[in-house]
């Protein structure tokens, strides 16, 4: 069946499926039972799960991965929600020196499959705290991988993914992109899903590669849209894998268009962008036509809501980028 | 005050630490609290409780009237803000609607040597320390994010990362011993308030044991109103708050928040032993969100119309007129006084939110680093040309 | 047993969460401790706590023998490990020496179903669990990080980062509570290990809360060793440890940690309530790490000789040996021969130390993820070949 | 006078002189008082200054940095321990969402200068979270300085000018040099200090610019020594400062050389060197003859004790990549 839901709505869906598939999933969180979460991801779950599969935890994100381990170890499938990107970090050494190397440190003997989910990204007017795009600091720590879904039919199968995953997930959700629409096909197998830890091409073009994950995926194809009328043909890769980086599907493009452009809200400096310059620049040191140009986030502290536009990155800066690498 | 000791309000209150006590009955929950006010405006003179401290207060009639005061016109801002953020003038308001007690109480309590570390809701208890109550607008609207001087107010930037504030305000207290400033009346003490939620954070257990260690000035001042968004109490603890205190080695003590004459006299005290020398306590002022936590939030998701109803009938302010009516210490004409300033406050406080200049965008690149950045005022500058590459188109 | 009740054993305990009580003299901290056997060996037949619990062992002779033969053998492959790190063979050693009582107790106590959740220094635990003492040698010789199974050995892997652990045990508690294992006298249990240290972190504090939230079947046992490295005690605390859990709803009490009959009764019996649905609660065993922090450090600096010397005569295995003689339940024969096997199992476990071989190299990229990943197995390929790019040189 | 004397001995003469120069700097950390540190870093120094000014901590790292916070607002310029890299997690959260973040929330109101001093890396045979190098996940953040001394001579004069600075500083030791000796000025006087967010060519060269920090420039000048006998001259800079990063220092070196090797001991994934590779690519694109190479950690935990050393860069690694860069 398929439908044109949210991708927020999605998300609820693609838990709901996890929760029916597996006895052993349980999503715990601050206001995610009776509430549904601050954004609905989990409406509706608690009821229909009960308080031992959807659990209001006490407020304390520490405790809430500490515990996720704990019951992982005795063979549960933790899906935690962290309520705001900005929040994640009481529960940093959790993750770090802990989720990230169990399955290292015990030679392999203890598998944590937790996901942990936290709605990342500006665009909303919120106070500080509330717009932080931290994927970066995930993606450095080996034994995590780090996802970002982009809209709705994604949205749906990659936390199913997340979930049947052995690999600790952090999942990072497009929180502005939570009321765009999209078709999902709600009866998708999961054995024929695109494969979580995959690149995909959103648009294919000849000019110059444009990589965008989570909230800029939207804002690289308008960008694209834009540059078409301009008649430059861009192709916009949504990355989708954070870690590790799916960069057959990068090199194949960038080899082909000779530029690349690297969008994301993060701070530039050690974002992806860096990484993916780097990578890039070592592959296809012989086909670039320019360097990798980075259109991010200020090196500054999130600023306040009335100015979060001008920092963002947005379609103009796209492609001012491309125009910039046309340039070179 | 022509109030006897009266037994009603003296609800047992537990040793800190001790076991809880059955409640005799009345709006006191579970193990009791300090109540100097009931909710239909009985004073009771004094409490003491089971440790042996006694509270009371001697106000004059003045001060009755201006604590009156306070409290309706920290209600009047606040509906204020409600309605700005309705009309869509704030990005986000955190109510204190139902908690104003607790915060003019604890606010008046503070000397003027006094340090607090608040939350995102402290907004009654910043009016208290007479600072114009338009400072945490420029937060709420999306103008800056909270950017006064901590130390020229004596009163913190809000924080809104749970419980971290806490160990903030424990550090500066130690800093105060460091400085020699206490061990006398006039030494100086700190407050840090958090709310129920918090009090689950390592950071705030962190903040207790290192109080207890470094035996700081300090009031941990934590407001119960009962839900940590839509969570209730029972999601944070099983006992009552004010009992985690003793497993620190301090004292813990519960008030009605509700009331502001316990929870300025209770809280009074509190400031004055931590001035004293005598160490960090904690203070459980049971109260009610009676609003939704934020204006994001829907709390009818989360908890039923007849429970807010019975909160309504112990509202910090009508009991403090109730009291004032009945003692003759101020008339209608008074009340009609205090309503119409208090609009008037608060038009004068929509106006000028309403005059908040949007930051130019530039200036986000302003104040990252005290001595700057290459890479800062590289990007201001890559930000000035590309701006100034659309002067004369529609940009 | 032929003891009768002994007034002199029976310190008075406080209730949990009660105010200390005076201590009678004796080797007890203020505020007493839960004591069956006392340093010269004496047995106190049942200790009756404030709470009106009473602890007690019942124990053939042919169990206290195999405690006594346990509490030897664990300070005997201590000891072995203590002179291989010197030796060169281990990277580092955390000894137990002092602690064999708490641990040879504690983990005698759980019962075959109960997950128990150690630290670094849990050697003796290790032990009792009918583990082969070499596992954890790994971990300090620097082959590996600790590689076992939690689950077959009921025995999580050692952790380093203090107090990380006790969340993991308290959601494995509450795992337990969901499979619907408690409730029954075969229900399961978790024990959480940390130090008087690890008190201060926020983590452990957290899992008090949880566990109280949630009613945990697990007991937290702390080995208070009167210090963190350098630090003593009162960096931590101005209270006793055991105090702590009163303020999150759930009993503390103090054991003396160098008599293995009280850790093993009073351990038992907190697992016994957890798995019969009775939730958390809190054990501080009262000891002292006779050694050095591990083989790095160097006590001399913060600690003097005459405190360590005190220690000595409450040293836990001496008073067994002392009760078991008086009683006649073992004799000098059956002393050699527990000395002689200790010592066969420290030299066949020395053999096998040395004989561990070095890891392979490339074996540092399995088990990076479940999973694999592409990136992982990119940079193993490239170590190969680069590693091969050497073959036939002296590299 | 003028003094050969260790690294670590050289932090403890810096701390020293910050302590008597300012009275409100105070030390704070587990074991920093009568230990004077499981280093001896601060060795003497609260019997010399007092228990107020050099303070032992209970065992909570956010605590220590969160009361520093508070003792900053005071007016206090805390000078925080944290025992190893590894344990600086539970301190992120008021790290990251407190001390980078109040001078810009406050609208400059409140300064923090607060310095965080870290020893880092490996190559001492010590078991897990004893050897890690997260520096890049505080460089990544906006509003932090961070800085990594590399000698004898830089460690008295940069941990001194880090007091001194109302930046919040990250400050990495490089754990494994505490026991080299070089000389070291003890009469040097602050204001005519090497700035401390610049980095110097450490051995100038002509054929290829090698990039390090902390513990790996000695390795990369050990390289350097090797590749000079085989008739290749590299020219090795010393980064000190790891944000901001000093390029100019890095472009004109590239631009003259015409190739960069960077080497640390973090995971290359998000490593300073991806950062590093991507803006030397943008500056120097033209002057480039090989793409900047990196000589990193692998992207896995850091591993058993016996295995470190194939781990860690070593000069042998170096020389590789100086060849792969020839050889491109
Ligand atoms: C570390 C952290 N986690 C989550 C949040 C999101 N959040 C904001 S307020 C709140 C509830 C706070 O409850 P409480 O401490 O009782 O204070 P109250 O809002 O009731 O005054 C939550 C979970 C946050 N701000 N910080
Ligand atoms: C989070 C963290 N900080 C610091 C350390 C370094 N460290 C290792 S053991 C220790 C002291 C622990 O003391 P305690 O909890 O009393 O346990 P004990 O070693 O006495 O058994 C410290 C500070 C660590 N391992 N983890
Ligand atoms: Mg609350
Ligand atoms: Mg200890």
């Amino acid at each position: 069946m398929v439908e044109t839901i949210t991708l927020g709505k999605s998300l609820n869906h693609g838990l709901r499926r996890a929760l029916e598939d597996d006895a052993k999933v349980v999503i715990m969180g601050e206001d995610v039972g009776k509430l549904g979460g601050v954004f609905r991801i989990t409406d509706g779950l608690q009821k229909d799960f009960g308080e031992d599969r959807v659990i209001d935890t006490p407020l304390a994100e520490s405790g809430i991965v500490g515990t996720a381990i704990g019951l992982a170890i005795r063979g549960y499938r933790p899906v935690c929600e962290i309520q705001f990107d900005g929040f994640v970090f009481p529960a940093y050494n959790q993750i770090v020196a802990q989720v990230a190397k169990m399955f290292y440190r015990s030679l392999g003997n203890v598998r944590l499959p937790i996901v942990i989910r936290i709605p990342f990204g500006g665009g909303i007017g919120a106070v500080e705290h509330h717009s932080e795009s931290p994927e970066a600091l995930f993606a450095h720590i080996p034994g995590l991988k780090v996802v970002s879904c982009a809209n709705s039919a994604d949205a749906f199968m990659m936390i199913r993914q997340a979930v049947v995953s052995d690999d600790p997930v952090i999942f990072f959700e497009p929180k502005r992109r939570y009321w765009e629409k999209g078709e999902v096909d709600l009866d998708a197998d999961l054995g024929q899903a695109f494969p979580l830890h995959k690149a995909r091409i959103t648009r294919a073009g000849t000019d110059a590669t444009v990589l965008a994950y989570g909230p800029m995926v939207r804002t690289a194809l308008d960008a694209a849209s834009a540059a078409a009328e301009d008649g430059r043909n861009l192709e916009v890769i949504d990355l989708r894998t954070l870690s590790p980086l799916d960069m057959e599907t990068v090199y194949a493009s960038v080899k082909r268009t000779g530029r690349a452009v690297v969008v994301h809200e993060a701070p530039g400096n050690l974002g992806l962008g860096a990484e993916l310059a780097a990578r890039i620049t070592e592959e296809c040191f012989y086909s670039l036509e320019a360097p990798v140009l980075r259109v991010t986030g200020y090196d500054i502290p999130y600023p306040a809501a009335r100015v979060e536009e001008d920092y963002l990155p947005d379609l103009d800066r796209v492609l001012d980028a491309v125009d910039r690498s046309f340039g070179w | 005050m022509a109030n006897g000791e009266r037994e009603a309000g003296a609800v047992p209150l537990p040793a800190p630490g001790g076991a809880e006590h059955p409640t005799p009955g009345g709006d006191a929950p579970a193990g009791g609290f300090v109540q100097l006010l009931t909710p239909d405006g009985e004073r009771v003179d004094s409490v003491t409780t089971a440790d042996g401290m006694t509270y009371s207060v001697d106000f004059t009639d003045e001060e009755y009237r201006k604590l009156y005061a306070d409290l309706v016109t920290v209600r009047r801002l606040d509906a204020e803000a409600t309605a700005l953020q309705r009309q869509g003038e704030l990005g986000i308001w955190a109510s204190l609607l139902g908690q104003e007690a607790a915060q003019v109480g604890s606010g008046h309590a503070l000397r003027k040597q006094d340090m607090a570390f608040p939350t995102y809701r402290e907004h009654g208890v910043l009016y208290t320390r007479g600072i114009d109550p338009i400072m945490p607008f420029g937060l709420f609207r999306g103008v800056d994010q909270g950017g006064w001087d901590p130390n020229e107010y004596k009163f913190n930037t809000y924080t809104i990362v749970i419980g971290s504030q806490t160990l903030h305000a424990t550090g500066y207290a130690m800093g105060i011993t460091m400085d020699g400033k206490t061990g006398s009346p006039d030494g100086e003490a700190v407050i840090a308030y958090f709310g129920d939620g918090a009090t689950s954070q390592g950071d705030v257990n962190e903040a207790f044991v290192w109080s207890g260690v470094f035996n700081a000035p300090i009031v941990f001042f934590c407001q119960n109103n009962q839900y940590a968004i839509s969570e209730p109490l029972e999601r944070q603890t099983r006992i009552p708050l004010y009992r985690r205190a003793a497993g620190y080695g301090f004292p813990g003590i519960r008030i009605d928040g509700n009331d502001v004459l316990a929870t300025y006299a209770v809280t009074r005290a509190a400031l004055d032993q931590a001035r004293n020398g005598q160490g960090p306590s904690l203070i459980e002022a049971y109260t009610y969100r009676m609003g939704a936590h934020t204006s994001s939030d829907d709390p009818t998701r989360y908890r039923i119309a007849s429970e807010v109803e019975s909160w309504k009938a112990k509202d910090p302010i009508a009991r403090v007129k109730a009291f004032l009516a009945k003692q003759q210490i101020a008339d209608d004409t008074f009340f009609a006084e205090i309503d119409e300033s208090a609009k008037k406050l608060a038009l004068d406080l929509r106006e000028r939110v309403l005059a908040m200049p949007d930051p130019q965008p530039v200036t986000m690149f302003d104040n990252v680093y005290p001595h700057g950045s290459p890479e800062v005022d590289g990007q201001r500058a890559e930000f000035e040309r590309y701006h100034a590459s659309f002067e004369g188109s529609d940009h």
